[in-house]
């Protein structure tokens, strides 16, 4: 994968009268992986919506390839990709729907078959024309999950990935992100949950007091 | 880039097509809005002529008015705004393309359904162009003012009232224009005047309302 | 699941299956006993001229418009109070047949206003309860197609239904005193004059077609609703190897 | 026979658009409907077909 | 059980009052619908006045049923409405505490507001009384069988259109009668009539409209 | 506590064209737990909401105290407490004003200190005062959490009581369930997070395949 480097100096961030956390700084590159730690309401969530750029910080800065993330909203648009704790699927349409609007969004194009191939490998194979919106709690996250594996993107940032996970779902976003980091990608994830990552160049970073 | 926008577009109105039952509904609202107000005010047909055309501008803003509230919302609360923020692409492509599919979703049926309800009125032949006219060059600005206020209400909470005062009184000169449009043909005093105020209107939120509701969308979803 | 419960479809399909033909060549029948009198046999109106020939497919579909939602609303009742399938399915049926003579009665009637009163519409007390039941027909069929889980669309329909059907005389004689109230509408409905016996025969006639049409239409509809419903029964599934 | 010929019963005294209007837009709301009803039951027999040939066993 | 009652209402007022713009904006909508029609039909004094009534009480209309589509759905979205549901008191105590509520909310500021706006559309003294009288009656009916709809459409896409939809030709004889009574003072032939069907209407509405929304409600949930 | 018990009998339920299970029956008496386990979209989340009354099922029965539970809403939902993948609270309130709230709601009377105590046992203590909008995904679990408890009922429902909590958050709920069964409770609980539950009577129920 082409070289990436995302670094953060400095960063604080304030919500309503309080300071959840300042000088928080790190640096990551292709083939790292950097877990965000820290109990229920310490900031992790709101560290993660800065440094994809959906909010700004109270002081300091992001940089993508030395450059401020809010300068360099296109490449770093095509490069990154998200997973809140909202799944950003609509539930009028279907799995397979969902994956190809939303690589058309993303100006990518992504044909049937791929989107198949991707929703087959998160396990639903037997939900690909059914609307979403009567998936259960854990299949919706799993088609946010193909989304993410098709997206293609060199950085993830991942917000609780496991949460409503079954056994084999927890194993299947380990490889995922085993995977993409041996291929030389980037990620960012925060989780409550053990996560088995042994064997990759982790950081970890841990978030509030 | 030019890809993006019209995926934007075909999306929406995917969404509508997947909701059929929804869109038709707001179609049938606007009918039926217009059906109730001789009931309020009286069968008398001299009278409901000289309202008619103003009745059917009022209901045409509300039912848009009332489409709008979804345009963002929606994609808001199970995250795919947040996702299409994050594309590549600037925002106000992406508020454009919303808008201009709430028009084709929203406006364009109107111009169909507008001339029936103009004949409930009894209006006249040439006053039913005029109102089918006014309205093709209204309702896109009723679209394109209104995505400001969805994505300002967006994130502010109870900012429900700045949008009603803020977006209401800037639909007023295309109600006045409009429905001016077409009792200028009941009255003879003809009408290009307002059509061509109209459609200046038009212009300048087609140039304005995408990028101030990018901007918007920016402050609401942070 | 008590036998009762499933019983009741399976033994309506086949059944329904063989009345359909009969109700539709009924129909056929009659509309062209009745057409063929409104035709030929009736003579000239004195004081319509030809134009009152229009009678005789508006009068019968505006009757089986209003009985028709009586009929839907008399299904989900007694779906609500018994829980059973099948009235829920012959509610749903006829609710599309409903409108459609709804939107006939009331095309019809504004072909017949234009050259009567000069105007497709006025607001006249029939006339505007006309439009409302129209509306009241689209509002049961958008609930049930917005809901896509069969029991709670069934249900849902059938509740609305009942309100409906409480409704519809507080509304008709509502628009009608609103319109007497205003004495400023300037044409009322022109009443043929004592209506010649052979016009009443040919409106029956064409009444009767109507409503034997509209019981096979419902009766195909309903058959196809019973069949998507029961699909998970073995009667279905036996007859799904077969032909349509 | 009340009418004199073919042209007088189309023409209807002068209301032939709107007998004629009425009528025929009956008759399409009819054909109409018949033709949905159909389409509705092969549509859901194919679909009921379909879906006990793809039932995971 | 009582108890029970006033902890909805309670509940439902300390919401709303929380949200203040969001309440504002239902008040605000009925004053912009009004003062939208002086500017669509023109400013004729005598013909305004002939249409006042009615155009107020459509206004009111459209602007409960605004409000209707949250009556549930912001209960049901966040999990609120289960819980109120798995209470041990009867559904239909709910859904009459809550469209009280709704009236509470909704329904008395509209008889604040409504004879500001007869004012600008010239109405006399006692015809203003009138429409405060007939709105005061006729709103909780609006805010009963409203909430019929909005149990009905609880949690389908696009409820909120869906809701006058089905609940929009239930109001008509609300409409006519609180209209006629406020036209009945206008043109001298009194509105005693008006008002005791009014009345009834309002008394059929509080006896059924609870249950078959509690029914409604449970049916949509389930 | 007092003496309980539920049996469900038979239940089935349908979901779209799917079965999603059959023939599924249990009994629970008091200081026993249910832990109902399945794979993502197998139905767990379909059976609670049967169990508790929110829907109906496509054949069975559920029994409390012997009568059908649609027949006893009454006291079936005096004595039953029930936590969904949403959580039920009203974001504009305070997490206080929404604890008293529930509880009027359901009839039972909550004093000011009794709430800021169930909130403390959370781990709420900073938070007492915010609207829950914006409380972070953890917190808001809690709040219900805290909900759970100050309600008092008999038998618990709780649908992924651990999403979104941390590890502290984890030991806690773990915690409630293990004091309320103890003491005569009834709970039963679905997660895919291991729960230690060791040394109570834990019975097991699969769903689906
Ligand atoms: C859109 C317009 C119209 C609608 C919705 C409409 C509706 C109806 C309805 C619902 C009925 C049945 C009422 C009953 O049986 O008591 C009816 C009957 C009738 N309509 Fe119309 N009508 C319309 C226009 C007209 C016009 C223009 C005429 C004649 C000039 C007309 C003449 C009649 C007559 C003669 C009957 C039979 C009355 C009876 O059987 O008692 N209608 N119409
Ligand atoms: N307006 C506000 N006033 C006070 N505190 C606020 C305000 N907005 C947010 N907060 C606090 O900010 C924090 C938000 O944290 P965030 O959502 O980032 O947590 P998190 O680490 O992701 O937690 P979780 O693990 O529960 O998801 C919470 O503690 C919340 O209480
Ligand atoms: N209309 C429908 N058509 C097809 N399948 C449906 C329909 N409605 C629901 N389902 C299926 O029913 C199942 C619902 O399962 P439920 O939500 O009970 O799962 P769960 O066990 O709680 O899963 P999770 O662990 O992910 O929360 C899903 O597999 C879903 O795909
Ligand atoms: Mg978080
Ligand atoms: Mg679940």
């Amino acid at each position: 994968m082409t070289p990436g480097m995302l670094i953060a100096n400095d960063l604080a961030c304030e919500r309503g009268e309080r300071l959840l956390f300042k000088n928080l700084g790190f640096e990551l590159e292709n083939g790292e992986a950097l877990l965000v730690r820290g109990g229920n309401g310490r900031g992790k969530t709101s560290l993660l919506r800065i440094l994809c750029g959906l909010s700004a910080p109270a002081a300091g800065v992001v940089r993508w390839r030395g450059e401020p993330i809010n300068q360099a909203q296109e490449q770093y648009g095509r490069e990154m990709s998200y997973l809140g704790h909202a799944n950003g699927i609509k539930d009028d349409l279907t799995p397979v729907e969902n994956l190809r609007l939303a690589a058309a969004l993303g100006g990518r194009d992504l044909d049937m078959a791929t989107a198949t191939t991707a929703l087959e490998q998160v396990g639903l194979s037997r939900c690909m024309d059914i609307p979403a919106r009567v998936l259960s709690f854990g299949q919706r996250r799993r088609v946010a999950l193909a989304g993410l594996m098709t997206a293609g993107a060199l950085l993830w940032i991942l917000d609780e990935p496991l949460t409503g996970l079954d056994v084999n779902g927890v194993a299947m976003v380990e490889q995922m992100i085993r995977d993409h980091v041996v291929a030389g990608g980037m990620v960012i994830v925060t989780t409550h949950q053990p996560l088995a990552l042994d064997g990759l160049t982790q950081k970890t970073l841990s978030v509030g007091d | 880039m030019l890809k993006f926008f019209f995926t934007v577009i075909r999306r929406d109105v995917l969404l509508a097509a997947r909701r059929r039952g929804d869109w038709l509904t707001a179609q049938f609202f606007f009918v039926m809005v217009v059906s109730m107000f001789p009931l309020g005010v009286g069968p008398e047909p001299t009278m409901l002529r000289t309202i008619g055309p103003g009745v059917v501008w009022v209901a045409a803003l509300l039912a848009s008015l009332l489409s709008l509230d979804r345009l963002f919302a929606d994609d808001y609360r199970d995250g795919t705004l947040e996702q299409m923020l994050l594309s590549p692409y600037p925002t106000s492509l992406l508020t454009l393309g919303k808008a201009i599919a709430h028009w084709i979703i929203n406006g364009i049926p109107l111009l169909v359904i507008a001339p029936v309800l103009g004949i409930q009125f009894n209006l006249p032949n040439e006053a039913l162009w005029m109102l089918v006219l006014s309205l093709a060059i209204g309702t896109p600005i009723l679209s394109l003012l209104g995505s400001i206020g969805a994505a300002l209400t967006l994130g502010l909470r109870g900012g429900g009232v700045l949008v009603t005062l803020l977006i209401l009184p800037l639909y007023v000169p295309a109600l006045i224009f409009g429905a001016g449009a077409v009792e200028g043909i009941l009255s003879g005093t003809g009408s290009e005047a307002q059509l061509s105020l109209l459609g200046a209107f038009l212009m300048m939120s087609l140039l304005l309302a995408p990028w101030v509701s990018a901007m918007a969308l920016r402050v609401s979803v942070e | 699941m008590n036998l009762y419960y499933y019983a009741s479809p399976s033994t309506f399909y086949p059944l329904a299956g063989k009345l359909i033909p009969l109700f539709s060549a009924l129909a056929f029948i009659l509309a062209v006993v009745g057409l063929y009198i409104s035709f030929f046999v009736a003579p000239t109106d004195f004081q319509q001229g030809e134009g009152y020939r229009i009678i005789f497919i508006h009068v019968p579909a505006a009757w089986m418009s209003m009985f028709i939602y009586v009929v839907m609303a008399f299904w989900s009742a007694i779906g609500l109070a018994w829980n059973t399938r099948l009235s829920f399915i012959m509610a749903r049926a006829l609710a599309p047949t409903g409108a459609m003579f709804t939107f006939v009665a009331l095309w019809t009637g504004a072909f017949w206003g234009k050259p009567m009163w000069g105007a497709w519409w006025v607001w006249d007390a029939r006339l505007t309860s006309e439009l409302i039941l129209f509306f009241l027909y689209v509002g049961v069929m958008a609930l049930q197609a917005a809901i896509d889980d069969p029991r709670r669309s069934d249900r849902a329909g059938a509740l609305l239904n009942l309100v409906g059907v409480i409704n519809v005389p507080i509304i008709y004689f509502s628009v009608k005193w609103w319109n007497t109230l205003h004495q400023g509408s300037s044409v009322s409905l022109t009443r043929a004059p004592s209506m010649a016996h052979i016009m009443l025969w040919a409106m029956l006639v064409m009444a009767l077609a109507a409503w034997m049409y509209a019981i096979a239409v419902a009766l195909v509809r309903a058959r196809s609703l019973v069949l998507e419903r029961e699909r998970q029964t073995d009667w279905v599934r036996a007859l799904l190897e077969g032909k349509p | 026979m009340i009418w004199e010929s073919w042209d007088a019963f189309w023409k209807m005294g002068g209301y032939g658009l709107y007998v004629w209007g009425s009528f025929g837009m009956t008759l399409i709301c009819i054909a109409g409907e018949i033709w949905l009803v159909r389409r509705h039951r092969l549509q859901t027999w194919q679909r009921l077909k379909r879906m006990k040939e793809w039932e995971p066993k």
